[in-house]
Order: C-alpha cells, then structure tokens, then sequence
C-alpha cells in the first residue's frame, strides 16, 4: 500500500460499519423507487455519515454489470449502461399454423382470387379473423382488391414470400389433382366432377375486381360524402 | 372447526380422580385427530410412547363433558368417540385368541401412526413455514427493469402440411356437400338486371310487388325474388339511378326510374 | 506468489472472463422473474461455464445485504434473510394463512402427488373447498392429474411459484423431509409408498396419474361424438 492511501485511510477514517452498507444496499435494492437519502438515513442508526456510506456503495459496484447511481438526488440500483444490448433482445419464435389458418392458406393459394365468404364456403365453416390476421403476419397473403359485388368484399391472394417459404418457383407449381391423388393425399374415393383448380397468383386484377382503394359504384355515386365519412 | 358450535369456549374435562384437571378450547381443533394429538401431548412428550387406552379413556371423557355442557359437537368428534369406546372395549379383553390379540394392538398401533404422522407433517408444515419467505422476510428487486424480450413470430409450415390441409378440407367438404342440390335461388345480380330492364319501360311510379309477381312464374322462387330485388332496389336508389316511394310500413313500394337532371346532381 | 498458488491458478483457469460475470449479474438484476440458467447461456459466448460464473457471483455476493440465490433451479438477488427486519412491510400478513391451509399445504408439498381424500385421511377432517383455493390462488398448488382410481379425484401438486416462494431450489430441499422419510410411517388406507414422503413436483404423470382433461373409460367409448364436436 502506498504512502499517499495510508495516509488517505488514515485521514478518512470512515463513518460506518460494514452492516450498514449491507443496510443500504438492501434498502435499495429491494425499494420499488430510488429513495431519498433520508429515507436511508432514517433506517441507519443516528451519526452514521450516509453520503460516505452511499459513495462507499457506489465505488464497490462501479465496475460491476450493476451500480448504485444518484437522479435527482434519490439513490438506485441500474444495469451498467454498457449492457442495455442484453436487455432488449430480438428473438425468433417459431411458431407452427393453426389448422385453421394452415386450410385457409391453402384454400387461398388454390382459389385465389378469394374473399372470405368464398373461403367460408369452400371449408365449410366460419373464418376467424385470427387466421387471416395470422397469415397476413406472416407475410404469405395480401389484400389483392375488392370482388365487384355487394359489399364490396376484399379479395386475398398468395405473395412471393409465400412462394419462397414454400419453395415454389410459381404459383402453377402448386400440384394438381393428379398428383395429390398420387402423393396419396386423398384417401378413398372422390365425387364425381371433383377437381382442384388452376391457381392464378398474377398481379393483375380480375374482371370482377377492382382496387383497393377506389371506390364503388355505390360510393362513386356519393362521392363526397362518404370522403367526408371516412375521414 | 366451523362445525362445532361452541356455547362456552373452555370447560373442565370429566377426570378420573387424582389426575390433574385440564381445560380444553374446543374451538381451536381441527378436528377429533387434532383433538387426539393434544391430549396425547399432554400424556407424554414422546408420541411413540403413549397408551392408547388412557388416550381412549380421556377423549371419551372430553366427550362425555362437552355433552354435559351442552356442547354441540361435529359428527366428526362423535365418531371417533365410537370408535375409540370400540376399541377400548377390545383392549380391556382378558387374552383372546391368538389371532385377535393383534387385532386390538394393531388398531392401536395405527392409530398411534396416525398421530404421529399427523405430529410430522405439523413439524414439516412449521419448518417450511419459517423458511425466509418472498415478500415477507427477503424480498426481490423493487424495480426491476425487466428484459423485455421482443419476440417476433416466425410461422412455420411446410408444402407437405399445405397439401394435405387442402386435400383434407377439401375431400372433407366434397364428401359433405356435393351431393346437396342447389337452393333455388334469384341473386343479386338477376334482381338487378330486372330492375334495369323494367326501368327503361316505365317512367311511372311502379308497384314493385306487382311486377314481380308478374315476372316471377315460379312461386317457389317468390319470396327470393321478393328479397333480392329490394336489395337490389335500395343499393340503386343510393345509387341515383331510381326512386323509392312508400306510403306507410307494409304498404306496397313504388319505384320509378329517377329524372336525369336529378341523376346527374348526385354524380 | 507462491507455488501453491500458482499450481492451483495453472489448474483451475477459471471458464469465464471478468465480463461474463458482469453480464451474468446484469441479466439476473434486470430480470422481473428468476431466470433460468439457459437464458443466462444463450447470451453469453459459447462454451461458457454458466454453473462456475453463477457460483463465483453467489460467492461474491454471499455476504452482502443482496444475495444471488437459487430458487427452482432459476436465479434471482433477494436481499438477505437477516434484513427482514429492515424490510418487513406492514401489509405483508394481510392474509395469514389458517392453519387447514398451511396444514393442507404441508402435505401437498411432502406427499405429492396427493388427492383430496388423502389429505383428509392425514388430517382426519374433511378438506375446506377454501383451503385449496387460498393455496390455488397463491399459485403455489396446482392441479396435476387424476389419480387413476374410482372416481378419478385430482391429484394436486406444487408449483415452482412455491419453490421460488420458499426459497427452494427443488422439491428434494424440503426442510424436515429426511426425519418425515425416516418415519416411515405406512398406513394400508393410503396408496401404496405414501407414508414415505416421497415428493414428486415433475409436470410427468406418475403411473397412477392420468391428464386432467383425458376422458375415462365411459367417455372412450363414446370418443368418435366429442371429436367431431371438438372440431
């Protein structure tokens, strides 16, 4: 040891005992806001020097992953700045299909153009918005346009993210009814006139759809009401 | 025990002469074991070493005075008198057969496991208790600033679990369905169309029952009809192309091709 | 330095950097529950000795007012047991726990799994609905299983909410459970093994469990009628 810290021991005789600076360190750590040097002051037993106690504190924990810093005069514990990179983290979840969204998938690739009441009607019961929702999240559908019908219903279609997922070069690529039957995906036999449609995933809309965006017929008429409604 | 009412909380037991009185809360037990175990307790500080029959003798003593008191006590409580006063009973037998002289001391052997088993897990129970618990004698971080874990879904499926979703809802659904015949049905669509033909004849208000009847051959296809064309009416007088008229709630409906000038305004 | 010391270094070249004990203390801190050991691995280099990098901060932080401990085999700081008088809040005994309850978790804890029939066989009274729920609603019990017996009554079990409630790092670290073993205490009412507390808090069914929601032999039977409604 040096002469200048023996000195420096000697002169700064300290304060406090190793209990309290378990005491403070206790106090802080477990209080659910950073405290007051009083509110540590107050749990010491009288005369202890709490300013030296706390910069004790700070210097022990300084180099650590965690350190006792002071804002706005109140005392807590943080993370070291340096590893904020742990505590946020991206992660990959994978996560596997529903059935529900898995049929609807493939509904949608098979029959695209198609709406929901289409997809309703093919699988025979109710689409939850969870597995279009899921879908779409999944980047392997879009919204193509809206069928030219009452309502207006949107028209979903396949992506390239949902060929490449796939590893399909093209959308025709998804195997006919031959080949299912052959893959041995069809057990028994099929109804007459039963078939498997010739998927289409081209950009261009239908004759029965129109744009997103655009507007009806029915809103054309009304043109400027219902910009007014919408907005 | 929330069945046992309990008119005075403390009484003094029935003793036999020269043992030492004792009070007992009644209220406190959990039960006739419970009950048991104490006044063992009271017997001998080791468990093993107890007499069943003194145990017997002073719980059906305990009974015996509560119902001198008046005291109400659970089925629970009375039962187990019963059964202690059956198996006093056996035990106060001059030597019986071989065979059932391990009958009674077996029952008071298992009711002496009983106790202590009971006794062993009160002293688990006490141990565990007293261990420096969260949120009482330790506690967590106050604020922890929590890793938050962004975590983005990757969906996975492969071309296999595609296909035979496909093949399975679509056989499924063929299966079910193909063999139901078609509703007969006027759409939309067909409403519309009739309504564009019939508008260009007549400039005047029209009776819509009327012309559907007329239109309609079929009287199955009627209450269809009936339904798509006013449907298919009211998207077109939104529309600007017709007008709608009617007189009260149920009363006919008029429509009539609407006047060009009036037409192009709404464009 | 002397020999000794410097064969022991030579030997025992720690595993880990001065680093990874920061990140190490760093995750653990910041975390809202324990952490497993796994996710303090994942993000530290591969090939890290997690168990000697947790073991050498337990020893760094054994004496302070803050201690790392293990709890259900995660890790997590908690201040130290003999600052509980410095701590001890006034809400904490808001809800004593009633001696059926304590009693009821007693032996939930050391015979689990355990039915409802043999905790009343134990304490010779009938189990208070109230009793369980209080443990349910604390999250320290949980349902495991039917016990695969007449009736099929549930099989109640520990969680590691409880272990990490008691400070336990496993079910085996029940306190008094060698004295409960050396007991021994066997009674032919109960099944087989279960006056030797054997406490068994695995999410595996034992060979007498059967899954909660798996439907018993009459329900087997009519199996085909509550798929199709499932569906």
């Amino acid at each position: 040891m040096g002469v200048v810290a023996q000195l420096f021991d000697t002169v700064e005789q300290p304060d406090f005992t190793p209990e309290d600076l378990r005491v403070a360190e206790a106090l802080v750590f477990a209080a659910a806001e950073p405290l007051e040097t009083s509110a540590i002051a107050a749990r010491l037993p009288d005369g202890r020097d709490v300013g030296a106690i706390m910069s004790e504190l700070q210097r022990q924990y300084a180099d650590r992953g965690v350190n006792l810093v002071r804002a706005a005069g109140r005392w807590m514990f943080r993370t070291a700045p340096d590893m904020a990179w742990l505590l946020a983290r991206e992660e990959q979840e994978k996560r596997k299909l529903s059935r529900a969204a898995i049929e609807t998938l493939a509904i949608i690739a098979y029959h695209q153009p198609v709406t929901r009441a289409d997809i309703e009607e093919i699988r025979g019961v109710a689409v939850s918005k969870g597995a279009i929702d899921v879908l779409m999240e999944a980047g392997w559908i879009r919204m193509r346009g809206r069928r030219k019908a009452p309502g207006r219903p949107i028209t979903y279609g396949t992506t390239s993210a949902f060929l490449i997922h796939f590893g399909l070069d093209a959308i025709g690529d998804l195997p006919g009814l031959d080949e299912l039957q052959g893959a041995g995906l069809f057990d028994g036999k099929l109804p007459p006139g039963f078939g498997v449609p010739q998927p289409d995933d081209a950009d261009a809309l239908r004759p029965d759809e129109e744009p997103l965006d655009e507007s009806g017929p029915l809103e054309q008429a009304w043109g400027a009401v219902s910009q007014t409604d919408a907005d | 025990m929330s069945e046992t009412t309990v008119q005075e909380p403390e009484f003094e037991a029935d003793r036999a002469a020269g043992e030492p009185a004792f009070k007992v809360d009644l209220d406190g037990f959990e039960g006739p074991l419970d009950l048991l175990l104490e006044l063992a307790r009271r017997q001998k500080v080791d468990l093993s070493r107890i007499s069943i029959l003194e145990l017997a003798n002073q719980y059906l003593g305990f009974v015996e005075a509560a119902r001198k008191l008046r005291l109400e006590l659970a089925a629970d409580y009375l039962v187990m008198a019963a059964w202690l006063a059956y198996l006093k009973s056996r035990l106060l037998l001059p030597a019986p057969p071989k065979a059932e002289t391990n009958d009674a001391a077996g029952l008071a052997d298992a009711l002496a496991r009983r106790l202590r088993r009971l006794e062993e897990i009160r002293r688990a129970a006490e141990l565990l208790l007293n261990r420096p618990r969260i949120g009482r004698d330790v506690f967590a971080r106050g604020a922890p600033e929590g890793i938050s874990v962004a975590s983005t879904p990757v969906y996975v499926a492969t071309l296999y679990d595609l296909l035979s979703a496909y093949a399975r809802q679509s056989q499924k659904h063929a299966r079910a369905h193909v063999r139901m015949k078609p509703r007969e049905v006027w759409s939309l669509v067909d409403a519309r169309e009739a309504l564009t033909r019939l508008l260009g004849r007549s400039e005047e208000w029209t009776e819509l029952d009327g012309w559907l009847i007329e239109y309609c051959v079929d009287p199955k296809m009627r209450r269809s009809a009936r339904a798509s064309s006013f449907s298919a009416s009211l998207e077109m007088a939104r529309e600007g192309l017709i007008e709608l008229r009617q007189e009260s709630a149920f009363a006919p409906i008029y429509m009539r091709a609407a006047p060009k000038s009036s037409r192009s305004e709404a464009a």
